[in-house]
């Protein structure tokens, strides 16, 4: 079954075409991967599809219903949710209040909740506060509940992402480089913990410059360059495909740092 | 809350109780416009602390409920305390008809934005609008108000009267801080894009804090009306829109201890110093820009990571 | 740490609270509440001044009734909230009398206080709205704006004979009040008041508003606010040559109206009750001496000299009724039947605390800033 | 029709000099991204300086222009330097903090500019004296335009073009630039980004004691608590054109100024300020950073 699904989507900023009528689709309970080079245009698409950026042309389409134009948290509320490629945190609040942000929209408190507790608004918190500690666990949190996360290191930091993107119980979970500024043991705890995502049910779509975590965790791969869309595969097509040989020689060297293209 | 924490409140709020046996009626007069002022500041607070709105013209909302409320006693005779649930509805709706268009704006823009309001808010009271507000003047000869036949007469009464309301909105403010609708006012200050992105509509809570702001501020409007009983425009200007930012951020910004302790150092200390008449704003102002290398998150920061217990419990 | 400076803050708060302010006298105590800080400073503390130099002067003379005179000011900063803080703490300290204060607005704030504490009150505030609730307590040392607004009808349409006239105030109530009541005695002498507008004080960009009304050829043009926009009025009228008179109320009638128009103050006209320079009395012209002596500077208006009267004739109540009580001073104040000498004029009251009669003049001011009287 | 011109004369004047004073603003906002509240009050001080210093030295000069040329750069100096001290005070120590303590630092200095103001010169207004510039008017038909205002529109014209040459033209103007855009990013590049900024202060308090002077010249009267309007309307202007942006807040001062004559003129004077509000308001409900619009980069 198709959950999301982008068609002919194009994003122009002055006169670049950053993202040039680019399609692919994505099934529920898969884990897509998006490569391609720097300034291929592949955080403008995820910017496009969670609202960020209003595409010139195309539409995205989510279980059958046009999203094209959403605001993110309308988008986010659909069950779409995403991290950052440099890390979007609450950074001045803790872990456990960052992982809460995600409850919002699962909360069902009202506005004068605000001013008045009632009964139901206390279960209320007390239920979601007990949803976080879940997830910290999960995620293997539980001893930073209450650190300021600009005192995290990066790789915890990264955790504390994802598991405020699982608080607010997606289904899909759209990660923008999450390898990025890892070293290769959390990177491997990372490969792990997708996996882990997908077995609980999430369908991931992620963009990653580490070519050896897209090959290992990844079902199905759109590979990007200059906007378009130049292969689509499994991993093992992609990886032979002479288009994407050629897009990626010569600037393997270049690309480990994060594409600042479009910002 | 923590325990301590409960306590110095309590130990505020004790203070402030037995406050008026120490005092003779002008310091009285001092400590009830505290009140009210750190009502406002408090209100503030929600717009400019925790939305992290930069509004600039908050008094133009202490100055709507003074006036709603001033007119409605004088020319419909009606108890000002009646007053207070039209003040409220009236400022909501007019702070959230402003803040539709303009609340996108960024930090600056918004401030400059509020401080338009504010103007504009000041010439149609200087214009003495459909002869209502009184022009320059003000208006004069409100009336204090009865509640099951007690008159709030003396200025005692009124004292206590605002000390009743400001531990009202001080729980309630509490009731924020452990809410839903309170943390997305702090994440959508800290980043809003993360904010939206995790599905909080900033938009809706921007509006809600802004339009819970002005309806406190408006409150306090009508407290002051109830004080004074003559208000007059120059109690509602730019300037002390500005006071009561100043009073945020010198405070620390979304720390309720701070925005107290803000007030009392912004409008109480240059009272206790009226002796040095000339001087005392010069060194006012050296003050504020010491305060501010000194302890630039304000003087009492806001702590986070305040969760739950039983979050902890088995750690 | 931190707990510590909270802790220490809060002691603080508590202690400044409670201050005493406790001051037991043997003392006649006199209190001036004037804006002694704030944009109107200059007269607030020409107020202050003045007021200390008769005191001083009084005392060297043996007092009031024996007793030594002490003079506390509380500034009001031109504000209304201020205003009532400083009532509250003159009437702590039990003065007798207050002196002040300059604006109407801040006269009008604490009135009831004062009257409610029943401490005389003296101001010179000029609103009608001040002698409206007719407290005993307060006494008006000028007069009224209807009173200077018949006069300046009458001077405008039945002497100087004018069709045309253009009305300027600014924000304030005293000015807005003075305006209205202008331009309802010119209207109700059927002259045509062919423009009514506000300026907003202080900010010295007057060429808009004087553009228009030269379109409107108005024979002369009125304006009812303060010295310090007026003298740029008449700079900008002539530097924009527009033919008109121009005419300034009683608050223009300052020496800086004149610093400000430079030049073109030469032909413009005023109207107020007698300036200090040309109070006829020889007792005035000495205070005035004295006070330049004193202070190096002059007395920066009339007013200042109006408020001193006020507490002038409050001191000589009390010396004719041998009493320090105020409500047999208020009773003597309210009941001469001869009027007391002021500095600035005759000085009695009727029941409501308005100044029984008024003496306006019209000035045209000379090519050597003198002022010549062109109707009494 | 001679009203509109004069109207428009009107305009320009007072607009020229809200848009030196706004220069200061937005030179400001444009590398340290917060609003000096300081700089009204720093163009009232120099106000008073440089009469101050004209009254002291015109006897030694046979000519009143030589000696307000004299003055005018003696004070130049003098609030340069005093610029200066304030960025090193008052702004410096919080280029870390939040954006919102220099704000309060900045209302602060402005509190002390002006009560120091009231302290040294007293309460009173001073005065510049008339015979500064020649009372000399020319006519145009009904219209008319005084020698000063003359002098004020071709100075500022020559001050902005000269400001503009030097932003775009030069290797300073150039690292100016860079350090608005990035300041960490120009600091790499070999830039001294503090010494740019005492240069935007120095630059920024001499185009504010220029409008300060011409205020004085102008007006004549000036007043201990007279920057806190200036400041404010410049300000705005500022905005309007897009603040951060140079030839913004050139075109937002003249702008303003323009606006607020017609409105007066034309419509209202009693709801003047209400129209420039509201029309800001509008300005920015549809151009969010205004006119000319500011380089904003928000990163995703």
């Amino acid at each position: 079954m198709e959950l999301l699904k982008i068609e002919n989507l194009t994003k122009i900023f002055g006169g670049l075409v950053a993202v040039d009528h680019l399609s692919f689709s994505v099934k529920k309970g898969q884990i897509y991967g998006i490569i391609g080079p720097n300034g291929a245009g592949k955080t403008t698409v995820f910017n496009c599809l969670t609202g960020i950026y209003k595409p010139e042309e195309g539409t995205v389409i989510w279980k059958g219903k046009d999203i094209t134009n959403y605001p993110p948290d309308k988008i986010a509320n659909l069950g779409i949710v995403r991290t950052f490629q440099t890390i979007r945190l609450f950074s001045d609040m803790c872990v456990a209040e960052n992982i809460m942000s995600g409850r919002n929209q699962i909360s069902k408190q009202h506005w004068y909740h605000g001013l008045i507790h009632t009964p139901f608004s206390k279960r209320d918190e007390k239920k979601n506060w007990l949803k976080v500690k879940e997830i910290m666990e999960l995620m293997n949190l539980q001893d930073y509940a209450t650190e300021l996360t600009k005192n995290l290191p990066y790789g915890h930091q990264r955790r504390v992402e994802i598991a405020r993107a699982l608080a607010t119980e997606p289904e899909l979970i759209v990660l923008d480089e999450p390898a990025a500024g890892l070293n290769g043991h959390e990177t491997l705890d990372l490969t792990n913990l997708i996996f882990k995502l997908r077995d609980m049910g999430f369908t991931i779509l992620l963009i990653e410059h580490d070519m050896n975590l897209v090959m290992n965790v990844t079902d199905y791969i759109t590979v990007v360059n200059f906007g378009e869309k130049i292969c689509e595969g499994t991993p093992e097509i992609v990886q032979n495909d002479p288009a994407v040989i050629e897009a990626y020689l010569g600037k393997e060297d270049a690309d480990d740092e994060g594409d600042e293209d479009e910002n | 809350m923590r325990k301590s924490a409960i306590y110095k409140y309590l130990v505020f709020l004790g203070i402030l109780l037995i406050y008026p046996l120490f005092s003779n009626s002008s310091w009285l007069a001092i400590g009830t416009t505290f009140i009210i002022y750190s009502i406002v500041a408090l209100s503030q607070d929600i717009v400019l602390g925790k939305a992290g709105m930069f509004d600039m013209g908050h008094a133009m909302f202490f100055g709507i409920g003074a006036y709603i409320s001033a007119i409605m006693n004088t020319v419909f005779n009606i108890p000002i305390l009646w007053a207070i649930p039209v003040v409220v509805l009236i400022s909501a709706i007019i702070s959230v008809l402003m803040a539709m268009p303009t609340i996108h704006l960024r930090g600056d823009y918004l401030l400059v934005v509020t401080i338009g309001f504010n103007i504009i808010f000041q010439q149609v009271i200087k214009n003495n609008v459909f002869g209502l507000t009184g022009g320059p003047n003000g208006i004069f000869g409100i009336e204090r108000p009865s509640l099951f036949g007690f008159e709030f007469s003396s200025d005692l009464s009124v004292y206590y009267l605002a000390f009743f309301v400001l531990i009202l909105i001080l729980i309630m403010i509490k009731n924020l801080e452990t809410s839903a609708v309170g943390r997305a006012f702090h994440y959508l200050r800290l980043d809003n894009l993360a904010a939206q992105c995790v599905g909080i509509n900033t938009r809706f809570y921007r509006l809600f804090a802004f339009a819970l702001g002005a309806s406190i501020a408006s409150i306090a409007g009508v407290l002051f009306a109830i004080q004074y009983t003559v208000i007059s425009p120059e109690s509602f200007n730019l300037m002390q829109s500005i006071l009561f930012f100043t009073i945020v951020i010198v405070g620390g910004m979304s720390s309720i201890p701070g925005v107290l302790l803000g007030t009392f150092l912004m409008f109480v200390l240059p009272e206790i110093f009226r002796d040095f008449n000339t001087y005392r704003y010069l060194v006012f102002g050296v003050m504020m820009i010491l305060t501010m290398i000194l302890r630039p998150r304000g003087i009492i920061p806001k702590k986070f990571g305040i969760i739950p217990k039983y979050l902890l419990k088995d750690k | 740490m931190k707990k510590k400076i909270t802790g220490s803050l809060m002691l603080l708060m508590v202690l400044a609270l409670i201050i005493p302010i406790g001051l037991n006298a043997k003392v006649v105590k006199i209190g001036v509440q004037a804006p002694i800080t704030g944009k109107y400073a200059n007269e607030g503390q020409g107020i202050d001044q003045a007021v200390r130099l008769i005191v001083e002067q009084k005392n060297a003379q043996g007092g009031l009734l024996g007793n030594k005179i002490e003079v506390i000011s509380e500034d009001d900063e031109g504000t209304a909230v201020k205003a009532a803080f400083a009532a509250k703490n003159l009437i702590n300290k039990k003065v007798m009398a207050v002196i002040g204060s300059y604006t109407s607005t801040c006269a009008a704030a604490p009135q009831k206080m004062y009257y409610k504490a029943g401490v005389l009150q003296t101001s010179d505030g000029t609103s009608d709205a001040l002698t409206k609730h007719a407290y005993w307590t307060f006494f008006r040392n000028s007069n009224p704006n209807s009173a200077e607004a018949i006069f300046t009808a009458n001077h405008f349409i039945n002497q100087r004979h004018y069709k045309k006239v253009a009305i300027l105030s600014d924000y304030s109530s005293f000015a807005v009040g003075l305006g209205d009541a202008v331009k309802k005695e010119i209207e109700k002498l059927g002259g045509d008041v062919v423009y009514y507008g506000k300026i907003k004080a202080g900010n010295q960009n007057f060429t808009p508003i004087l553009t228009k009304i030269k379109s409107l050829h108005p024979d002369v043009i009125y304006f009812s606010g303060y010295y310090s926009d007026g003298g740029l009025l008449r700079s900008q009228q002539v530097q924009l040559d527009i033919k008109a008179d121009f005419y300034g109320g009683d608050a223009n009638d300052n020496v800086d109206f004149v610093k400000l128009a430079g030049s073109a103050a030469s032909g413009s006209y005023l109207i107020n009750v007698p300036t200090p320079s040309l109070l006829p009395y020889d007792d005035a012209k000495k205070f005035l001496a004295d006070y330049e002596k004193k202070y190096g500077m002059k007395i920066p208006s009339i007013w200042t000299i109006l408020n001193v009267d006020g507490l002038r004739a409050i001191m000589y109540a009390a010396e004719q009724t041998n009493s320090l009580d105020t409500k047999v001073i208020a009773d003597f104040l309210h009941n001469m039947k001869k009027p007391f000498p002021g500095f600035t004029g005759p000085l009695s009251w009727d029941k409501k605390g308005e100044r029984i009669g008024s003496s306006y003049f019209a000035y045209e001011i000379q090519p050597d800033n003198s002022y010549k009287v062109i109707s009494k | 029709m001679y009203i509109f011109i004069q109207q428009v004369i009107n305009g320009l004047t007072i607009g020229s000099i809200f848009a030196l004073i706004a220069l200061g603003y937005t030179m400001v906002y444009g590398t340290m991204k917060f609003i000096n509240f300081a700089h009204g009050d720093l163009v009232a001080l120099s106000a008073f300086v440089g009469l101050t210093i004209y009254t002291t030295v015109v006897s030694s000069f046979s000519n009143s222009i030589i000696a307000i040329l004299i003055s005018l750069i003696i004070t130049i100096v003098i609030i340069s330097i005093i610029g200066y001290l304030l960025e090193r005070i008052a702004y410096r120590p919080l280029r870390k903090a939040p954006r919102l303590s220099a704000v309060v630092s900045a209302l602060g200095a402005g509190m002390v500019f002006q009560n120091a103001i009231m302290l040294i010169w007293g309460p009173n207004p001073h005065y510049y004296p008339a015979d500064i510039i020649p009372n000399k008017i020319w006519h145009f038909g009904d219209s008319v335009i005084s020698l000063i205002q003359i002098l004020i529109l071709l100075l500022s014209f020559f001050i902005m073009i000269g400001l503009y040459i030097l932003v775009n033209k030069t290797r300073t103007g150039r690292a100016i630039r860079a350090a608005a855009i990035n300041q960490d990013a120009a600091r790499l590049m070999g830039i001294n980004v503090d010494a740019i900024i005492v240069i935007i202060f120095a630059l920024g308090s001499t185009l504010g004691a220029v409008g300060g002077m011409f205020l004085g010249m102008f007006y004549r009267g000036i007043t201990f608590n007279m920057g806190w309007n200036y400041g404010i309307s410049a300000f705005v202007a500022a905005i309007i054109g897009g603040i951060g942006n140079i030839p913004g807040a050139m075109l937002g001062g003249i702008f303003l100024g323009l606006f607020n004559s017609l409105i007066a003129g034309y419509i209202s004077s009693t709801w003047a300020d209400a129209f420039t509000y509201i029309l800001l308001i509008l300005i920015l409900i549809f151009k969010p950073t205004g006119i000319l619009g500011e380089r904003v980069a928000e990163k995703v």
